[in-house]
């Protein structure tokens, strides 16, 4: 099976050629490595390349999808596998688009501010959110029509859970 | 003698002030929300009571359940830490009704420092410097005119009931005034239901600057020097240090004068906190007092050597005060961050949630005060602080250093935190230099972004690493059925070759 | 100068060192063993080298495999830490000529300082008080009755290459002195390889107190006060303190006087230790120095506020000394324990394994140094420490009652450690007094049992804890087919209402 | 099902009557509690009884034992149920007797004093094992025959692993 990986946004091929325990042969964009690569806490790899020792944590956002630190720097890390290609063909550009408006932590809603199948301009704020004792405004990124409104004011929510639906 | 302290409060405070009982001898009760069962205060108190639902003001924000527990657990005193019921009068005062200690000042107190409009005439009155400005409340919006022209502009107008930023309008020009006191008097009265609003004479780069007093209840009054508060954003403190890099020794003998002088003009009887705003020139002037240990108190523990809760706890046993103004010197340097549970790559965007695992910095010259744990659940219904990491060395550099390699130890994965925000912030020059006001986080964006400085080989070493996982994940998937139950063929792998190693 | 640094150690001192390392800009190189792969000092180090089998004679003993990763690596210095070669005079000189700095004294002061009967000499030489007795090794048994009856009875033979109390025997009748010598010299032949002998009189009721002194290249050197260390065990420290509940300021300054001669006497460079024998009149006699960093030395850095790390690197630098003797003072008590793996109710069986869960002690005047992490494997190889808790208060008393509270708080599950046995020892009575001395753990032993204090509803409680555990694994069984993969129920359901919550 | 617990060698019966989320009741030995109880952490759990705040940290022996370990005391506590009582049935006093030499930690095997087939006394040596720096010696508890020798000198072993059956 080949696969892709994207870091960032950008797509590389990616092969694991050789193991041996912890130690890994990679080919990764054509650039091979030789690392030792291990699994200390659930999520947290020390890697040992060239002397030099890694620390990286993976938090999985889904099951091919990744927020990875480092001692400086974050990144967003995609498997792409051929079920995600085929998808992303099928898909086109439709995902772009926004579809459903979500949250990226959990919360309480505190105010709808549009109805069902009402239209809404790009920028116009559809609901809020408060957190922590802080309040956060959702908006629309395009000319929109509100679908399905899928959660009441007062009501809790997790994060990334579609609160309205978007056509 | 107080034997068992109720503490009304939850998170790292809650247990900072268990840890000082427990080293009295003194039994603590927890008090805990719907949404803190697991919370780790419960766990720590020697008691703990369910006061109702998530919402603070279902829980603890409500004054008869808290009364209702420490009378029900014989609790001799309650704590009320910061926040919540802290700096509350009718709370003080209805302990003292039912014959509870509270652990602070009086109500009197409370309340005069409580009103801003109040605090400030108070202040005049006992010589201490405040802001240029009106002591009463404008009645006249057409009267402001004269009034603002007379103090010079620019000139700040803000609500006497105020705090945290709101019913406050910042005024440069003459033809500003009507619409600036308009807008604020509006707001203030939305916010606080009071559109009193006063006058003050706006400092240009200014620094904050509090002192810690500790009173007793025999009139005797001392300070513990100061904390730099300057480093804030959206006026909340971020970084706080003692001593002050930009403090003189005259300066600060006659702040800290000025600062006991503030807190006997109310009888104050506990720990308390004199903010000053101060100008590049050192001019400073009264700004309010905190009547509640701050957040921050950690710091001036560390260089002055006391335990304020301890302090606190003596004082409302009606000890005097052990420690003399003139014993008392600042040694070496200690810094303080605050850890929230925010996205600082996403406009602090608040991140509760479960926690997955945490490394705790430690060794030489740190402190830590924290609540979580491995496991936990951060609720979304309070203060998204989880931490506080304190360091001190005998130097500002060396504990701006040490300060580094914690912050650089410090893991916490399952939520986002601005710890790498802070490492960025003891980064930028004018920080290291100790030149900064209270502007200096909106005027170093440019340090204080994320960089991606990483190398390719960073780069590929983050690749390989997801890739590994999701590898494992599979596999593990294909031969288990179920991808939660096993670890990680690497992990297991590595597992087993230590074990083997044995 | 030096960029960067090898630690040849492994555990919490290497984490120590590197931490320095971080703060001081200098990169740092860990080594490992075959048993240390995951090991947290790999994790910390900028770099991490494999050097072999898990046994240490097979890795980090092994001088020459050292020596190649500092050069692989291009390491300018090497820190040994304590233990391993770090007090190993071929070490030293091996460093020396390979052209890399050893971070501690000159394999001359090593060597001088080992062998117990030289550095008596040296130690007489230079007005060092020793304890009386022979100056020579002893080469004719029958020579021995006459030279210990001149000494006077209660007398202590000693292997002159010995230490941890192997080659030891006390005597105290004159006719258990033939056999009591030739018992000694069969046993230092045994584990030494070497059967001199020397005798020493005997200590009733001895203190074990250190000084530990720093001394530059350039002949400066300064001592940064004493550490109490009587509580032993089996000859190991268990519980250090400074200051020592027995001094007193003229004592102090003349055993400091005393350590600083010593260190000159053999041109010390570096920071080491003198240990002292002290009797209750506080007569005190040199007992050995030690040329490296102390197991215990974050009680000095607390209480003199200083890194100790940092100075041996600025030292091994060719910097001069910047700290003055007359400038250093001792600020409040702190107290050390070490935590080890070990069953102290099972004779202190070592207990290495899985550490699933630690809850680490923090807050106000606690300094944590350790090594482990959840999900860590202590290995069997090494030495059973895992980590140092350091509290430091204003008095004795509050750094007592501090460390209980730290312990309290001290959480680790899956091994055994002595923390249960270090909370008895805070309540021994002639330790809360300051009263003690060697002899402390051994006359102590109805104070130091675990005693079973429970009342019948803690043992309910118990029995209820432990049967839900098991109800739960039950049904999660099952229902699920597989104990591991499930949370309990019970902690599902805590956290699903948790979640509901939200 | 009825269960018994034995805590220290103390044989009582419990018994869950109610449950409510964490809230339980419990009967043990005849004593009827109230509790909260909740797990904060794997093996640890929170109780809140009468207001009282306890912490009790469970390390599993195996599927029916545990240690425990409250803030002050240590305890050894075993789940009874219908199979261990068949099984302390039919075993009478046999599991009184030692059947085999066994370490309660890993470690390596340093020295095996005796050989297969030998007769040995009460108190004597049979295996000495090293781990962390220290030597501990395995002695037999009573006049035995030496069955079989299942590991070898310089081996590494876990704990609680049979080393030396007896007969």
């Amino acid at each position: 099976m080949s696969f892709e990986i994207s870091l960032d946004g950008k797509v590389e091929s990616i092969e694991i050629l050789n193991q041996n325990g912890n130690t890994i042969e990679v080919l990764v964009g054509g650039r091979k490595y030789n690392l030792d690569i291990l699994e200390v806490e659930e999520g947290i790899y020390s890697i040992l390349l060239e002397g030099k020792s890694y620390n990286v944590e993976l938090t999985p956002v889904d099951n091919k999808k990744y927020t990875v630190h480092t001692l400086y720097n974050s990144f967003d890390a995609e498997i792409i596998d051929a079920e995600s290609r085929y998808m992303n063909s099928r898909k086109g550009d439709i995902d772009e688009e926004q579809s459903f408006i979500s949250t990226p932590m959990p919360g309480k809603v505190v105010k709808i501010l549009v109805k069902e199948g009402q239209e809404v301009k790009a920028g116009e704020t559809l609901v809020t959110v408060s957190a922590m004792k802080m309040e956060s405004e959702y908006k629309v990124s395009s000319d929109k029509k509100v679908k399905d409104i899928l959660v009441k004011e007062g009501e809790n929510i997790d994060g990334n859970q579609p609160l309205i639906t978007l056509e | 003698m107080i034997k068992k302290i109720l503490v009304a409060n939850r998170g790292e405070i809650a247990i900072r002030v268990m840890r000082t009982c427990r080293e009295m001898g003194i039994e603590s009760a927890a008090v805990f929300s719907e949404a803190d069962r697991s919370s780790m205060h419960v766990r720590f108190a020697d008691e703990a009571y369910f006061i109702g639902e998530a919402p603070s003001n279902e829980s603890y924000l409500v004054i008869d359940k808290i009364i209702a527990v420490a009378k029900r657990c014989k609790a001799d005193a309650i704590h009320p830490g910061y926040g919540f019921l802290s700096e509350n009068a009718d709370f003080a005062d209805r302990c003292e009704k039912e014959g509870i200690i509270f652990i602070g000042p009086s109500s009197f107190a409370i309340n005069t420092m409580g009103d801003k409009i109040t605090a400030r005439k108070n202040m005049l009155k006992a010589g201490v410097p405040v802001v240029p400005g009106t002591s009463e409340p404008i009645k006249d919006i057409k009267e402001a005119v004269g009034l603002i022209m007379d103090i010079g502009l620019p000139v700040m107008v803000k609500a006497s009931a105020g705090g945290g930023g709101k019913g406050m309008r910042l005024i440069k020009e003459e033809n500003e005034i009507i619409a600036g006191v308009s807008a604020a008097k509006s707001e203030a009265k939305a916010a606080f239901g009071n559109d009193a609003v006063y006058i003050e004479k706006y400092i240009n780069s200014p620094h904050h600057i509090e002192f810690q007093v500790l009173a007793d209840k025999h009139g005797n009054c001392i300070h513990l020097f100061e904390r730099e508060c300057s480093v804030q954003r959206r006026h909340q403190k971020v970084v706080e240090e003692t001593p002050s890099p930009i403090m003189t020794p005259e300066v600060r003998a006659e702040m800290g004068k000025y600062a006991v002088a503030a807190a006997k003009a109310v009888n104050y009887a506990s720990a308390g906190t004199i903010e000053f705003i101060v100008d590049d020139d050192l001019n400073y002037y009264f700004l309010e007092m905190n009547t509640r240990l701050q957040v921050e108190h950690p710091i001036t523990e560390r260089v002055v050597g006391v335990d304020l809760v301890k302090e606190q706890i003596n004082i409302a046993n009606g000890k005097k005060l052990s420690l003399k103004q003139d014993e008392l010197t600042q040694n070496g340097h200690a810094i303080e961050v605050r850890i929230y549970a925010e996205d600082p790559d996403n406009n602090f965007m608040p991140s509760p949630g479960l926690v997955k695992h945490i490394t705790e910095p430690l060794g030489l010259g740190v402190r830590h005060d924290g609540y979580i744990y491995e496991g936990y659940n951060i609720p979304m219904y309070y203060d998204p602080l989880v931490s506080k990491l304190i360091v001190w060395a005998p130097t500002r550099n060396e504990a701006i250093s040490r300060m580094k390699r914690a912050l650089f130890a410090y893991k916490i994965v399952g939520i986002k935190t601005t710890i790498p925000f802070l490492s960025r912030i003891m980064d930028v020059p004018s920080f290291r230099k100790g030149k900064y006001n209270t502007h200096i986080i909106q005027d170093n964006q440019k340090y204080l972004e994320p960089k991606n400085t990483a190398t390719q080989k960073i780069k590929d070493v983050v690749s390989i690493t997801a890739f590994v996982d999701y590898i494992n994940k599979i596999e593990a998937a294909k031969t288990n059925g179920k991808a939660n139950a096993v670890a990680s063929k690497w992990k297991m792998c590595g597992r087993t070759r230590n074990m083997n190693r044995l």
